[in-house]
């Protein structure tokens, strides 16, 4: 069988005569694939998010570190991904502003530019009910980027937002016309107007080429593909913050609930992957939408005791921070988790706890500790709450 | 020169002054007071002809159990397990029917709705869901007005971080 | 004309028959794409790194923040990109070591990990000689990923590096069977056996499955698709230190030179950009071998006066660091240029200044101050050194 | 349990020891006292025989003026701008040649050469730069002691950090 493994033009030239069998042998006697103008993705390694119609999900049980490669971002969506010329793009600020503008992607580039990492989750981030779920499934739809932009607090500045302007309508030039109302003293704290993700410009799906990125907050509020702000003295009361994104609490509506509470999870060991008898680093990544991480600890006894786990450096302002525990497995049955501690002292709770607090057992903000099954035969499974 | 970008100058001039023509063109919203409503009206009659037309295939007959969730609130509520949400029992403004059906529906052909179609079609789905009567004229005046059930229910959120699980 | 704009089989299925003219006018009234398994890049966005037969160059004129896409990370290699099955790459650890070892990359991953974002940057990473080069073209042999992997301390423990064990022969398994000798007391302070970059797998060009990490230390060093580590008591001096990646310096030829010097490059406004008058925000990076930057000084006058840049946090150790200056510009001619310093003092000199040191006008290491040309009608041209 | 992963078990048994078979496979490395080089030997005349055979067309005839490089030293030094840096005039260490020509070259057919091969082409390639006889056999025990006129200009690096520019 002739194999391209390198999937440039370069790659399919030179290594197409390759037969299998050499390559099995030893690929110091082959020679390589000569610099390209773009590097490639090995076909050995198999990244995909995992799609339905509204929402396509981050593969976390087989990612590193606390970047999320860009073409792994998860996506959610209400009215597809548009395509959108970037020089025809503007953006339009009005309402109880001084002076309406309308700024090209171009304009936006020129002002004093920010970039931060942070994570981005939709506030629907949960599932739940078979043990053959993975992290993937259970809360895929959160995701980490460096993004940069330009602050929103400058455009304020520019256009001269007026003091009795206290919610701003953001709206995207999506097939959704997405709008959200957001308090106007978010886009003075630290909201983003972003163009970029990860070194470059911002890929389709994340809102090509504009869109709002507000740290710590339910992603639907970081309204993509951004082509409006309309500075008012009320909320909009649209659709995404009155029908969705609202939750029952105690036969009432919670709604604007905008802060994304404290979460972790453990990616390894998690299904679909196995675990040998020994040393074990449970590895994970933990956030808050209310500032940094603090403590993460393991449990390797259903819950019993809890230990902490060290986090990687650097420990980021709303950002996923990843965590490991090194732990020595003896073969016996029992459950694996983990809760995250951020710095206003809020730690992750148990679904029970949720339950309790508000009275429902779903909906959106759903953040509770996710526990693994170790089985003796090294299978990991999800527990299902 | 400036040795900090956060001191920044009282303007950079960048971007140019929106006209109100290029505003207009763009400003669809429509607030809970009724600020952003065009001129026109409706009335449910005229709205199910339009629904029966262009939105059935995806929201049900009736506005009732379609692939894509029901819009009217059905009586078997007893019935299934848990109420479906809808305009009649989980919408708190009517206005935001107006302006999310203008915005974003029909999903297969957004924005394709006139403004008089929009009015037909809000009068028809609060008629439906039993809000107003089926004679009711819908327009920038009347639209406001509609009470809506499920309006008393919605409380801002009250999280705030710290030990306390809400 | 028909277009497909997002570039996945829903995007070419959904977009192909929008006319070019409806995406003129109004994305908001065109279904768009729904979620995906793999995100795309704009076809609006022309990222390319620049090929010769031996390295690519990133087009860091294009890029934003600190992360360099993985697809647009520099390549430099002696043989090509070989063609790696992860599932039998073997990494063999012998010499000087209580215990020959032989790990799959599987059981590289069992152990405890670490990440960390550093800049890599390969020390034959300066060009000048004409006014059209762009920062891709002057130094676009330097990218920043966050790596992750096991440190090489830990794998010296398992293997029971013994005390007369002073340097280590890395080799890589392409082509060129690459091999570079290496200070044992770097292994233990920050070596990284990386198997992963930006979240994913090291992509194939960057070493994949397993390489060598150094931090700060000249690219070269950090040996790709690493398959032997053999603990020595002297260096083996191999061709790559000796007839390559040494450079003359004073009549003497200087060996084992690892640290890449700090740095910094002016990356907007460069050429082929063009600025207007008024407020530009001048922005680079800057970055330092041997440790953190501590100082990035930029000049609009010709290096007559130079005044203190923005840094853009996180600054880390060994790591590309944003910077960014606010200027206004009068339209008059004049020369940009900026200085890095880091935290043991040491400042990005002159070319004068690096020729009268090592009485040498080129070679490994050269690390100048570089000066951007604006000119009257806004063209910015590189200042050849 | 460690609270810490910087506080490892003595091992963790991850891997599996390597046997010298599995060593020797790899273990191609030649170190300047010898270390590494296998059985064999080689001779100037028989490498130039191989050299015009499998290295000419990248290296030039002699070894000089090929489009990949010259490998052995010209006497119209005066004459190019820059002297060529060549295995006469740069290589410290007569042991890289055997070296690097087994594990890189041919370009073209990487690790093909037999160690005979590589001897005579070391031997043809130290004689070219009139660093050898042309009649000296090189093997183990001989190509270490080739003296290399460069290997005096050899220094480490002495920079440092802080202000010196060096
Ligand atoms: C091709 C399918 C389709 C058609 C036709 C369609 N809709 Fe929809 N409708 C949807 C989908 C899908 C959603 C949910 C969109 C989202 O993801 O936010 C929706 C949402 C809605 C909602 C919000 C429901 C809620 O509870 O939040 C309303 C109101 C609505 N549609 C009205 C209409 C009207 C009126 C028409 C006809 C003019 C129409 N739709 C035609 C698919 C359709
Ligand atoms: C198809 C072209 C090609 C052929 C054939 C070839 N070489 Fe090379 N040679 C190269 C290239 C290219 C390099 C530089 C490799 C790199 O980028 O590190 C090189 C480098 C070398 C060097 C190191 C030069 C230096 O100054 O560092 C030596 C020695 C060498 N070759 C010897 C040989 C010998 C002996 C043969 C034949 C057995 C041979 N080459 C055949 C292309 C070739
Ligand atoms: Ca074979
Ligand atoms: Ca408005
Ligand atoms: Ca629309
Ligand atoms: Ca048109
Ligand atoms: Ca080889
Ligand atoms: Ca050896
Ligand atoms: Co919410
Ligand atoms: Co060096």
């Amino acid at each position: 069988v002739a194999v391209a493994l390198v999937q440039n033009a370069h790659g399919q030239t030179l290594q197409k005569g390759i037969p299998q069998s050499d390559l099995d042998d030893d690929p110091t006697k082959v020679p390589g694939v000569p610099p390209g103008e773009l590097g490639t993705r090995s076909p050995f390694e198999k990244l995909l998010k995992d799609p339905s119609a509204t929402s396509s999900r981050s593969p976390l049980q087989d990612i590193y570190g606390m970047i999320t490669p860009s073409d792994l971002h998860f996506e959610r969506n209400h009215g597809g991904v548009p395509a959108i010329d970037p020089a025809k793009h503007e953006l339009l600020i009005h309402g109880l502003v001084e002076k309406p503008l309308i700024f090209k992607v171009a304009d936006l580039k020129r002002f004093p530019s920010v970039s931060r990492i942070a994570f981005l989750e939709c506030s629907g981030n949960f599932r739940s009910g078979k043990e053959t779920l993975r992290p993937q499934d259970i809360c895929g739809l959160t995701s980490q980027s460096e993004w940069t932009g330009v602050k929103l607090s400058t455009i304020f500045r520019e256009a001269g937002v007026k003091p009795n302007a206290t919610w701003f309508l953001a709206e995207g030039g999506d097939a959704a016309v997405m709008t959200r109302s957001i308090p106007v003293k978010k886009g003075w704290d630290d909201a983003i107007l972003a163009y970029a993700q990860n070194g470059e410009a911002l890929r389709p799906e994340q809102g090509y080429p504009l869109r709002l990125f507000l740290p710590g907050w339910e992603g639907n509020t970081s309204v993509k593909w951004l082509r409006r702000l309309e500075l008012s003295d009320q909320p909009f009361m649209t659709r995404e913050e009155t029908s969705k994104y609202t939750e029952g609490v105690n036969g009432k509506v919670r709604q604007f609930s905008f802060d994304m509470d404290a979460r972790s999870i453990i990616t390894f060991p998690s299904y679909p992957q196995r675990v040998e008898k020994g040393w074990i680093e449970i590895r994970g990544i933990a956030w808050s939408g209310r500032g940094k991480v603090v403590r993460v600890e393991v449990s390797t006894d259903a819950g019993k005791s809890w230990h902490p786990a060290a986090l990687q450096d650097p420990i980021l302002d709303k950002a996923h921070t990843a965590f490991r525990y090194l732990w020595q497995w003896k073969g016996d049955e029992t459950e694996i988790m983990s809760r995250v501690t951020d710095e206003t002292g809020y730690t992750q709770p148990t679904m029970k706890q949720l339950v309790e607090a508000r009275g429902e057992t779903g909906g959106y903000h759903f953040n509770p500790i996710t526990a693994w099954q170790i089985k003796p035969d090294g299978a990991v499974l999800f527990k299902p709450i | 020169m400036l040795s900090d970008t956060a001191q920044l100058p009282a303007s950079f001039g960048f971007g140019r002054p929106a006209t109100k023509a290029e505003i207009d063109r763009w400003d669809i919203d429509v607030r809970p007071d009724g600020k952003g409503l065009p001129a026109g009206a409706g009335v449910a009659a005229k709205g199910k002809i339009i629904f029966d037309a262009k939105c059935v295939a995806c929201h049900g007959a009736g506005g009732i159990g379609g692939p894509n969730g029901s819009l009217v609130t059905t009586t078997d509520g007893e019935k299934s397990k848990r109420t479906e949400k809808t305009i009649g029992n989980y919408w708190p403004y009517a206005t935001t029917v107006f302006d999310y059906i203008r915005r974003a529906m029909p999903f297969n052909q957004p924005g394709s709705l006139t403004n008089e179609e929009v009015y037909h079609l809000t009068a028809y789905l609060l008629s439906a869901n039993k809000l107003i009567d089926e004679k009711t004229m819908i327009d920038a005046k009347s639209l406001p007005k509609v009470i809506m059930p499920a309006q008393k229910l919605f409380v801002p959120d009250d999280r705030k971080g710290g030990p306390e699980v809400k």
